[in-house]
């Protein structure tokens, strides 16, 4: 066992030399889609410094960008010939990484899925099964959002949307999510692709601003977007007019809330989903149980605590349900 | 212009092709301009003409390369149309165009035959007999005296002589019914002049029509039957080599004597 | 002697590269490495073959990028709408064909530019292939797929030998046929090829068409290697499957082509990947390094022409 | 008269797609949504200036794509370093320029393929810009760069002037000057140039600079609209000022140039977008459009050469 | 090989340009071995010998296209290393080759001024003075009495002898010391060939010295002053045009007179 830092509170700093003096150590691999967005890069982030600080071996793995299936296929196959015993995996899609990981399950090695949910029927199919899922609930993010958003426009109004890139499931969700909540409060006049591109974001803001002179909202598939449709509104002259809602929590993101410039973000922590992915291997590899399914947290970010939020990045502001004892006193 | 001349009537009962009247037009020069060319079974027949005068245009119109805007085109008696120069060669006529042809990364022996590729098997196996290619384009190469390197290398950095005498060489080996050689001589030394000199003769010997573009008027009187003047586009006359003097064809090339069709 | 190394620069950077990595790492020249590498690397082989056609007629094909995942996507809706699995790899074969036939019909009847009709095709494909399926992903467990992924006879995986017949099919059509000399000049020379009869209209859609099919097997693989399809655009793979041939030794120009060096084109930017993975560089040093050894290919291969 | 319509291609294919954007919807031509169009627009034209001298000399610049991210982020990096901005703007374009001036020494001197070079740089200037901030991004809230982006002299915005300036050096360039009569035949035919006397390596090394400096410029243009650097590659950008380019009526095999072509075609592509944005077409459906609307214009200006 | 002959000493007190023991190879062919050429000033030389005997080679080593591998190469007596062709250029020395370097895409006035375009205005502003170099354009060409639509037209689809007559034309009117012509007149038509024969005349007569490459004997013989000629890459004979005949000069080309050096 890992001594007594099982589902308690306890500090961090004792970690390492504990688990080092156990018998069977955790080497994990995580693969993720791309490292240019910043939100896998602070899951990245996370999960080394948790690797760090529980003296274990790390590698964090990506795919060329958020839609290169075959890039983290390739990873994986990679990794997957090597000696890890415990993989964490965040897919491009519902179903990619399920054929690569087949070695891996019949090799008996814990796997988890990560952010992302993994088609449960298919993966049945194939043999492979997930030690957990850990990740946010990006419908339920998409609604937050909504409402929040329903609660900054006063309940009413016409808003465009920013998708993101077409067919990727993240944003399908939050979108869906966003609709399902504001459906009859609020009216979407526009919904365009943005490809989850700053620039693009920027581009197409502009558009509609055009199209829809009157919108007072905007509700965006991700945080890169909703910079560039801040930078469009202030070009506009709208600055504040227009309440922009996005999901995310980059901390761009949080310095643009700070200025005023976005209204305010469902941040979703994924430094600690790499962190909770760490601890969860390495209670696996011990030997431990650890829950099926265990739901990141997720928060709104907006003026009123975006500067806790900063002082936190990355961690959580908040107290939140940690089956892992993620060391909530280092944030303090 | 005056049309009643005996340009437009058969000139000999034994003809191979006929071309009567044709026109071409790029933008806005008009390299032909109501063309005619006759060509008897069995000679060689010279076409001459001033630089630009529109040799090569009426040549790629004989061959399907460009479609003439007007006129029509006869072979034996029967009108053809040829919509590509692989037409034209299926008809039997070979040609060597005055760009040579020729494709650079390709070696020697299957410029030679290209588009005549000699193949073993059958059906979709059926694979190019690479070996059985490059012992005949020695053959043809070593008939013709041509002095290249090996048939293995590639033409793109041969000399200007040595490209002329590849496709040549090419064109006097398959063509079967018609050989049209666009200044087949420019570029090539006093041996291989000599050589393709003989080779037309040869080819006339077998039976071969054979339609001779040439500036060099010793040239013509040396091997060819019959001279055809064309002058900005138009066929201003046509006579036997014998009757005529060197100096008789450059004054109807340039002009100095007005020709048959008037201008 | 520097001719042959630039022939062979392909070929020759990949062994450099393999040689490299043994020494930097044990884990790189196992088994189980070799057998994950070159699994991965078929799909790219496959579709840079069909690449490789396109620029022997001084082509390029920009559009598979979205043929790749329309193909798929074609599998796995017919294969979603309960076709089985044969009926629904013939219908991605058959889409992916399609489009290259579409693309060489614009380029050699129309007679547009390559360039352009491609990146047109890129587009409109990655639309269809969005509509659809609505823009979802398709899960498609075949038992046989996923064989297809990870068995095979022996130690040979069916991926490679996938890999392998294409690239033999290629080499065979470019050096061993009619069809091959005729692909080779109409690259090399587009007037003289028309001039000598070659009909240079058919021989460009063939070309293209050649890519189309490419891709659909490259589909095929994509769907059992991802266990379903992906409606989103492969723009890496469109630039790796041009740079596998270019750094083969072809040039965009038209008229050369290498199977071997294409195919060892391909090899060598997966190795790229999986070294560096095992050798766990840091991801931002990682497209560095990357574009050096590129770079370095394209040094060794300078000498060419 | 087939032939003038060949060669203004692009600006037909611009007049059409304006009358049809008109006939849809009454916010098209409007002096606000005409305004955001050119000012959006300003970027992908500058990018494509670069881009046509690259390929007048028979290249093409890859680069692009991870070169105007680069020079935004050194911009960024040194803003945030309290370099000032005008410092930071110059850094800026170095950094872009620089860029450029490697890539032409590589394709020049060491005679390395014009793609792979690029590539290689693609990939290398991404690395770099990623280490340089970490993967961050970097806001620059610059009071000057902002009213670039923002104001103008009366009616006429800073972004479109930059533009025009940015085109109009380089037709004077190309049409105008002897170097620009060597960039032509350099792309034209390179031997030919050469034996003539035209210094054909620094002619293509210059042209490789141009493109750099353009995407320093564009960098810019960039930080200024986005009130900060983003270093993401932008594949889109790069596929568009190629397309922009050869919709333009360049052909990527170079040795012809029309500087109202490649304007034409960039503002082509961004009305795309915002015609598109403004009818609020489908996310589906717009690929589709976009891809039909490049091979018409593919198509018109098929009767070329 | 007897080297012991007079064609390693300078053969005339007054020598423009003297290249001893020039040898070439690509790759697997050597296109030259030991190769000497001394041109005298004032005079035309012609440069003899079968295709592939290494003529154009030889040229492209003089002038910069290709260092040769060994050899020395003095203009005036003073030893010259041409890197570059556009350095050969500045020595006073203009070449038609026999790939004419024309620039298809531009138009032909362009051309005729490639790397010496006139321009107005100063520095940085300088801009390309369209309209001068047109005017002088149509002058040139006017002068050659060359057969071409409109100086505006670009090289594209021009006829191979127009295409010529634009190479020549501007060799000619650039060239101060040295001419240099690989096979000018190949692709010429009667009319266009005189005109380029009497242009080489009015060369020598301003003192500009000519080196001729040709496979036309009588041309030869109407034009040349003196004859070199090559065979294999190896230069075997330097003749006095005057001094022999065509008969002569095509036995030596040939091989079948043995020339100086032996072989
Ligand atoms: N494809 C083309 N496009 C435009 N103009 C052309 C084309 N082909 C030929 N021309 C023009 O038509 C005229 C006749 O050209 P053609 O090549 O037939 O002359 P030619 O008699 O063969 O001359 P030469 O003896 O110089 O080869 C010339 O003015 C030429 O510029
Ligand atoms: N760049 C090159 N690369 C390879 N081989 C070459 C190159 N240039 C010339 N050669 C070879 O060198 C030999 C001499 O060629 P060169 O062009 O000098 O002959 P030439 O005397 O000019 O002949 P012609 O009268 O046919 O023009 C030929 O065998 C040719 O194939
Ligand atoms: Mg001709
Ligand atoms: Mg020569």
């Amino acid at each position: 066992g890992r001594g007594g830092s099982s589902g308690s509170n306890a500090s961090s700093g004792t970690h390492g030399s504990k688990s080092s003096n156990q018998g069977s150590k955790a080497k994990i691999a995580i693969v993720t889609r791309d490292f240019s967005n910043p939100y896998w890069a602070a899951l990245r982030d996370g999960a080394v410094a948790e690797g760090k600080a529980q003296g274990v071996t790390v590698t964090v793995k990506a795919g060329a960008n958020e839609t290169d299936s075959q890039g983290e296929n390739a990873q994986i196959q990679t990794l997957a010939g090597q000696d890890y015993n415990c993989f964490g995996v965040v897919p491009v899609n519902a179903t990619n990484v399920i054929t690569p990981l087949v070695p891996v399950a019949r090799k008996k090695i814990p796997i988890l899925d990560l952010d992302t949910q993994i088609d449960p029927e298919a993966s049945k199919k194939a043999g492979v099964s997930y030690a957990s899922f850990i990740g946010s609930d990006n419908l339920s993010a998409g609604e937050q959002a909504g409402q929040e958003l329903l609660k900054a426009m006063g309940g009413k109004g016409d808003v465009a949307v920013l998708q993101g890139i077409a067919g990727e499931q993240n944003g399908i969700n939050r979108l869906n999510g966003f609709k399902k909540v504001t459906a009859g409060k609020l009216t979407i006049v526009a919904a365009q692709p943005a490809n989850y591109d700053q620039n693009l974001g920027l581009t197409v803001t502009t558009s509609i601003l055009q199209a829809h002179p009157n919108i007072t909202g905007i509700f965006s598939a991700n945080d890169t977007m909703a910079l560039g449709a801040a930078q469009a509104v202030k070009n506009a002259g709208k600055e504040g007019k227009i309440k922009i809602v996005s999901v995310d929590g980059i901390q761009a993101m949080l310095s643009s809330i700070k200025a005023g410039k976005n209204t305010g973000t469902m941040t979703q922590y994924p430094y600690v989903e790499g962190q909770m992915a760490v601890q969860a291997c390495i209670d696996k590899v011990a030997g431990k149980s650890i829950p099926s399914r265990v739901v990141a947290p997720i928060a709104f970010i907006n003026a009123a605590n975006v500067d806790k939020a900063i002082s936190n990045f990355p961690k959580p502001f908040t107290p939140f349900d940690d089956p892992f004892g993620t060391p909530k006193s280092s944030s303090k | 212009m005056n049309t009643d001349v005996d340009l437009t009537k058969p000139v000999a009962q034994d003809v191979l092709l006929e071309a009567r009247g044709l026109s071409k037009s790029f933008d806005a020069v008009q390299a032909l301009r109501h063309a005619d060319l006759v060509l008897e079974r069995g000679k060689v027949t010279a076409l001459l003409g001033d630089n630009g005068a529109g040799k090569s245009t009426l040549v790629r119109c004989l061959t399907g390369v460009h479609p003439p805007d007007t006129g029509t085109i006869a072979i034996n008696g029967k009108a053809v149309h040829f919509a590509t120069p692989d037409e034209s060669r299926r008809a039997g006529i070979e040609t060597v165009y005055q760009t040579l042809s020729l494709i650079d990364d390709l070696p020697v022996w299957q410029n030679l035959f290209l588009r005549r590729e000699l193949t073993r098997g059958a059906g979709p196996l059926r694979i190019l007999d690479k070996k059985a290619m490059r012992t005949q384009a020695k053959e043809i190469l070593t008939e013709l005296d041509v002095n290249i390197p090996s048939v293995a290398s590639t033409v793109r950095r041969m000399s200007g002589g040595q490209r002329q005498s590849i496709a040549i060489a090419r064109a006097a080996h398959w063509g079967k019914q018609l050989v049209v050689m666009d200044e087949p001589t420019a570029a090539l030394g006093v041996r291989e002049t000599a050589a393709v000199e003989s080779l037309v003769r040869r080819l006339r010997d077998r039976g071969v029509t054979v339609l001779l573009i040439s500036h060099d008027m010793s040239q013509v009187k040396r091997i060819a039957d019959v001279a055809v003047v064309l002058r900005r586009g138009t066929t201003v006359a046509r006579r036997e080599v014998d009757s005529v003097t060197p100096d008789d064809l450059v004054a109807l090339i340039t002009g100095a004597q007005p020709g048959d069709a008037g201008e | 002697m520097g001719e042959a190394v630039a022939r062979y620069a392909a070929p020759i950077a990949l062994v450099a590269l393999f040689v490299v990595f043994f020494i930097a790492t044990p884990k790189f020249l196992t088994t189980s490495n070799m057998t994950a590498l070159f699994v991965s690397a078929a799909i790219l082989v496959v579709m840079s073959m069909g690449q490789q056609l396109v620029i022997t007629v001084a082509g390029i094909d920009l559009s598979v990028g979205s043929n790749l995942p329309w193909a798929a996507t074609v599998i796995g809706w017919t294969w979603t709408h309960g076709w089985g699995t044969p009926a629904a790899i013939a219908a991605g074969i058959l889409a992916g064909l399609v489009v290259g036939l579409v693309n060489g019909l614009l380029v050699a009847r129309l007679k547009m530019a390559d360039f352009i009709v491609t990146l047109g095709s890129l587009s409109v494909v990655s639309g269809l292939t969005l509509l659809l399926t609505g823009g979802n992903q398709t899960a498609v467990s075949s038992g046989f797929l996923q064989g297809l992924a990870l068995n095979g006879i022996g130690p040979i995986r069916w991926f490679w030998l996938v890999a392998v017949v294409v690239a033999a099919i290629a080499a065979y059509l470019l050096f061993w046929t009619r069809t091959g000399t005729y692909l080779l000049s109409t690259g090399g020379n587009l007037e003289a090829a028309r001039d000598v009869g070659i009909p240079v209209n058919r021989v460009r859609l063939l070309a293209y068409a050649g890519s189309g099919l490419a891709c659909g097997i490259a589909g095929v693989l994509f769907v059992s290697n991802n266990g379903g399809s992906d409606p989103t655009m492969q723009t890496n793979l469109l630039l790796s499957s041009i740079a596998a041939v270019v750094l083969g030794g072809s040039s965009l120009s038209g008229g050369r082509a290498s199977i071997l060096g294409t195919a060892a084109g391909a090899v060598l930017l997966q190795t790229l990947l999986n070294g560096f993975t095992l050798l766990d560089i840091s991801q931002y040093y990682q497209p560095i390094a990357v574009g050096v050894v590129v770079l370095g290919a394209a040094f060794i291969s300078r000498f060419q022409r």
